[in-house]
């Protein structure tokens, strides 16, 4: 399954097998079959509510499908603190906390050194351009400085898998610009494996490998498209992506005008 | 003539027994008087409530309470009920079962022993130091253990976490025939002619309402004279007894059946002065006591606390 | 492919939910109780100063029988509820107050710290004098007990309001009263819930304290009565009508919990 | 252009904020004691059972002349605060527990509940039993007395927790304790802290009921003593020392409030 | 001022005279200079943390600024229940109150029927796609509606000034793209007042009569670009659109370098 294998297992794949999940009487998702490979991106996109969040709990572990498994295959590398990491779409930052505070506590339960523990703060606080901040409580942060720090604390950990909710939404073109480059970065380096929910079909083709729409709720796979081209030669204008975008715009276009359809005679 | 209504505060004891007789049997209608009796859990809000006005007699034994009380003008005591006498069972010294087999049984070896006491200033005190300047040893000799309430004092007797106490009879009675306490003297011993327990009344009644006073006590006593007769003396028969032990039974150990109840009302019968006849001497003497420890005030005088013009004194 | 290498994603989440267990509560009382009962019965437990619960029962039943029950409860409940009612009602506001306005946190709120320690037992002599021996005496103990712990919860609860569901108000052009109504009081209830679990047993056991003065009938006055004649059967009979009423509030608060705080989850 | 109809946008933001305001607090009580003074010399307010502040003052100086207000007061505090830190430690632990484990919730919520409501004075014999009549008792008087309010005002906090910052610590890996150290306890801390102002109160009021029994010194057996000799100064003068400890301890915790609640602004 | 005026004076114009900020030692915003005419759109570009959101509590009212004024001109309309109307960037719901409830929240103090409020309460709600959810609590909802509440709650008091900060950055391409055409309809019929904050330049573009680029904190106006094709004219792909947005990111890349070199640097 790693494709990226270089020798010996490394990555974690992930193996979704026919999830379906509801709260109550809403179905929010059925039957859901995928697999994502070890250092292999795959972005989420799909309508409002149609279940990506509640998809990535199920991943995570948060929450427990209603029927269906998720599969983990492959040894996390050792270096990894947390090997399957969360980018929460509403930040979760303990208000209680400063910004280092925040980071130090995804750090705190393992056995790594004061120094090191430092030195990796520092590190991911000046990635996400708030070292200025660091005893800064959240409720003096901007929108998008929280989202920054929810994404410094996600780094910190050196995660295998990434599970990215909305990760760079809140946060201005430039920044987003700066901090997609950042992770295409670091996916080079370590080629994590990530799970990326978002709203942003530029995003998505900039950053996945494989790129997942969802049907609105209950949300099902509705196509997978695939993206050959490798992430560090994504740069500005390319035509195939652009191509690949304006079909990923049609694919949920058609979906909201179901929807509207249905609104309107239902 | 006009019928006064008046209030009497009342706790809900055999010794309160005289109240509940006139009251049931009509002396007081028969006094021109509509009593309304209020029932307390302890004597002090008695006096407290005479001192308001929303109570016009009360007993209870003299205290420290009751003389700053009637030293600022609020209340007066106007006669005598209960009393220690020889030949009738009085209050009684008891010790616990560990100090007895230590030794403590005579109140002669209390010297350094504890005594329940329930507060400062209260009877229980003052007997304790009778017993002191009798034995003759200092009066600080005695370890005086203030347990505010005589369930709490019977309990650390019992369990032998003081050693000594002085309680009525029937109380007294009822431990010592327990394994745990044991009884070792009388207080009439220390103190003769003890008068325990005295009725009183607002300052504004004793001086404005002299006949209403007057005819409360007449009906009073004539309560306590029935009640001594049925259960004290014994005079009144068999029948009369038990009539009388079913009406106190009305407004004492209501909770229990009476069977359960009367034995415990019979033992605690003690006599209830006639026609409220109250011992001066002794009152000095407690008054005297009172001073000599620093709790009320020395420049009290025994009329400020007790308008003797009501009943006999002696 | 290694498939025998694949494990399901381990489980992290769930927990720090509550599901009721009933049966659970019941049998630690049943439990509770047997053991006492067998204690008391093989001498374990001294007799001297704890009946066995079979004897309280006893009382318990007798007082049943004697129809006293009713005529102490009702006198009891009565008092209760006139004196927590107004207590919390007052106590909720001026909680509010102090919660509110600068102003009356400075006047109030060190005030409300020096009054609440002053016991009440220490006061009955004032309150007899102000309030008679009658009725008004008792529901004013109860009602000052219960005011007290009322604002301090009431007024922590609005400090821990969420300032930014405020300032969407305000944004609304939503008056002062509907801020205060809509989003400050919803915010604090949680707080002022767990308060009233509070004031609710400082009531009750008030009971005792408040039928010291002049109560003929009352679960207080029972218990009073029972303790000075060292009859502890009633004595615990007393106290566990004391205990029942205790639970009785705490399940109609938790009801009302359920009722008002569901949007917790 | 009609630049004479500009106005300011208007301001709605602001308010529900507090800034302290001291000369206000202090203005209240010497308005309040001026008031009683000179309604006592009036004679508006009776002298009977309501001395005027001079007369409790003289009787507070008496105290401190005789050198007895130090031996009071040391006895009481080393009680208070024994039985308040172990009342409120065993508090928030049992709290916690119940907050976070259902199970104990279903067992000793409800008998938390039911004891609560019972009345420490109509317990006093059996504390005598348990714990004698030297300091134990009087310790366990004021540590059954703040224990229980403690555990239902920290259970009330921990279920007030925002449940998302707890699946943020599950999804991070965190360890049970370390998410109870990290995020339940700094979550529930604002309803600890209210609760231990209502605590602290209890606390200093049950010294009076923990000083009936066997207690030679203590501001409580000196009020108790004040007020069975209806020596009515020294009894204010009593309550007022109580009153005292009342505003040094919710002072005390408004400070620990400054200091662990910055966070909320 | 007021250019867009059908004879009377009706929309309302906001003028920030000198605006400057700080809280406590960080100065958030110096020397804001803007006129927002009444009937116009004035979008807010800048990078994360530099003093968007803050500027737009101060023109809300919800602050007051350490120096300068803001200056309402013109009368609100009539019909309008709540003239300044706040989008907040967190959404801002009342968790105990349901969908409906917190749009009804904002009704509930005018004295408008129950009927009618029903009325308007079913409008937003079925422009917003949330008629299905009329009953559910907050925190049984996905980010995207949360945030399509809050907008929802926001057209029912019939705004005359809109503050819209980041309003659509929760909700995917497609809901956003149908939000905003449905933003720009109610314009084009009621001309209403906007300050719209938000970090996507297209959407700046898209919907902007004015764009106002801040520089980082402490934000300054850097630069204000007018795009004068009518709105109902900004379809897909426009030449002169694509060209300013591309300045627009031009000017935020240079932005973010400087603020960069100064992280190295200083
Ligand atoms: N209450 C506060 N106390 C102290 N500093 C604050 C406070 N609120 C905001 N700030 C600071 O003010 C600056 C601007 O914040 P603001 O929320 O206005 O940014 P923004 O431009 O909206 O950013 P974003 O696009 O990330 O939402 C930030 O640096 C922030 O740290
Ligand atoms: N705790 C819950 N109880 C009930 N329903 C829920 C709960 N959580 C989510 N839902 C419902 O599940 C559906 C999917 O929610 P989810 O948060 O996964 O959507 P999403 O795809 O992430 O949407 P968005 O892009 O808006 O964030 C929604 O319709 C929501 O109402
Ligand atoms: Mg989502
Ligand atoms: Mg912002």
């Amino acid at each position: 399954m790693a494709v990226l294998s270089i020798g010996i297992f490394y990555y974690m794949d992930l193996q979704l097998k026919n999830i379906t999940h509801s709260y109550g009487e809403i179905d929010v998702l059925g039957n859901i079959d995928l697999t994502v490979n070890g250092g292999e991106i795959v972005c989420i996109v799909g309508p409002s509510g149609c279940g990506k969040s509640t998809l990535l709990r199920l991943i995570g572990g948060l929450e427990r499908p209603v029927s269906g498994e998720v599969l983990l295959l492959g040894e996390p590398p050792k270096e990894s603190l947390n090997p399957l990491t969360y980018i929460f779409q509403d930040f979760a930052l303990l208000p209680w906390r400063t910004v280092e505070g925040n980071v130090s506590l995804a750090l705190e339960d393992h056995s790594i050194s004061k120094l090191e523990s430092r030195e990796i703060i520092n590190d991911v606080l000046s990635r996400t351009h708030l070292s200025d901040f660091r005893k800064a409580l959240p409720r003096q942060l901007s929108g998008g400085m929280k989202q920054r720090v929810a994404i410094a604390r996600a780094l910190a950990v050196r995660p295998a898998v990434m599970l990215m909710d909305e990760p760079l939404s809140a946060l201005d073109s430039q920044t987003r610009e700066l901090l997609m480059d950042d992770l295409i970065d670091l996916w080079m380096r370590e080629s994590f494996t990530a799970v990326y929910v978002t709203h942003n079909l530029h995003e998505a083709v900039r950053f996945g490998h494989r790129i997942v729409v969802l049907s609105r709720r209950p949300g099902r796979v509705r196509e997978v498209v695939k993206i050959d081209r490798p992430l560090g030669d994504r740069g500005d204008a390319n035509a195939d992506l652009e191509e690949v975008q304006q079909h990923l715009w049609s694919l949920m276009r058609d979906e909201a005008r179901a929807a509207d359809r249905e609104l309107l005679h239902g | 003539a006009a019928v006064d209504k008046i209030t009497v505060g009342a706790l809900r004891f055999t010794s309160h027994a005289a109240t509940f007789v006139a009251y049931e049997r009509g002396y007081f209608k028969d006094e021109g008087l509509e009593v309304e009796i209020k029932f307390f859990q302890a004597a002090q809000p008695i006096a407290v409530a005479i001192a308001s006005g929303d109570v016009d007699f009360g007993i209870a034994p003299v205290s420290g309470g009751l003389i700053n009380l009637a030293d600022k003008g609020a209340i007066k005591v106007i006669g005598g009920v209960l009393h220690e006498e020889p030949g009738i069972d009085g209050q009684m010294i008891l010790a616990s079962k560990k100090a007895y087999d230590a030794g403590l049984t005579t109140p002669a070896a209390l010297k350094g022993k504890s005594f329940g006491i329930t507060q400062a200033g209260s009877s229980f005190h003052y007997v304790a130091h009778k017993i002191a300047d009798k034995e003759g040893f200092a009066r600080s000799d005695i370890k005086l253990k203030p347990l505010q309430k005589v369930g709490v004092i019977i309990g650390a007797l019992k369990s032998g976490q003081i050693d000594s106490w002085s309680i009525v009879p029937h109380i007294a009675k009822g431990l010592a025939k327990g394994p745990t306490v044991e009884m070792i003297g009388k207080v009439s011993d220390y103190i003769p002619d003890y008068q325990v327990t005295t009725v009183f009344t607002s300052a504004k009644n004793a001086a404005q309402e002299k006949e209403m006073v007057k005819r409360f006590l007449k009906a009073f006593s004539k309560g306590a004279d029935d009640f001594n007769a049925a259960l004290v003396d014994k005079t009144a028969g068999e029948v009369a007894a038990e009539d009388m032990v079913k009406l106190i039974h009305k407004y004492v150990y209501v909770s229990r059946p009476y069977e359960k109840a009367a034995p415990s009302i019979r033992n605690g019968s003690m006599r209830i002065n006639k026609n409220a006849k109250l011992n001066l001497t002794n009152i000095k003497d407690q008054l005297a006591w009172f001073q000599s420890e620093n709790l009320v005030s020395k420049s009290i005088t025994i009329d400020t606390i007790v308008d003797s013009g009501f009943v006999e004194t002696y | 492919m290694v498939n025998d290498r694949a494990r399901p994603v381990p489980f992290r989440g769930g927990g720090f939910k509550h599901k009721p267990a009933v049966a659970v509560s019941l049998l630690v009382f049943v439990v509770l109780i047997l053991f006492w009962e067998v204690g008391s019965r093989t001498g374990f437990i001294s007799n001297l100063v704890l009946p066995a619960p079979s004897e309280a029962f006893t009382a318990l039943l007798q007082l049943i029988e004697t129809d006293m029950l009713w005529k102490h409860l009702s006198a009891s409940l009565q008092r209760l509820i006139l004196g927590w009612t107004f207590g919390t009602l007052f106590g909720v506001c001026v909680g509010l107050l102090i919660g509110l306005f600068s102003i009356v946190r400075a006047g109030l709120s060190p005030l409300v710290s020096a009054i609440f320690a002053i016991p009440k037992i220490a006061m009955l002599p004032l309150f007899i004098i102000w309030f008679g021996i009658g009725e008004g005496s008792k529901v004013a103990t109860i009602l000052f007990g219960t005011f007290f712990p009322t604002v301090i919860a009431t007024y922590g609860g609005v400090d821990n309001v969420d300032r930014t569901l405020i300032r969407m108000g305000q944004s609304f052009g939503l008056s002062w009263l509907s801020i205060v109504r809509k989003i400050i009081i919803p915010g604090a209830l949680p707080a002022i819930l767990s308060g009233f679990r509070i004031s609710a047993s400082i009531g009750i056991i008030l009971l005792v304290a408040a039928e010291m003065i002049g109560a003929e009938f009352g679960i207080g006055a029972y218990i009073l009565l029972a303790g000075s004649l060292m009859a502890t059967d009633q004595l615990i009979a007393g106290v566990s009508i004391l205990s029942l009423m205790g639970l009785t509030m705490a399940w109609l608060i938790g009801k009302a919990e359920n009722y008002f705080l569901k949007w917790r989850m």
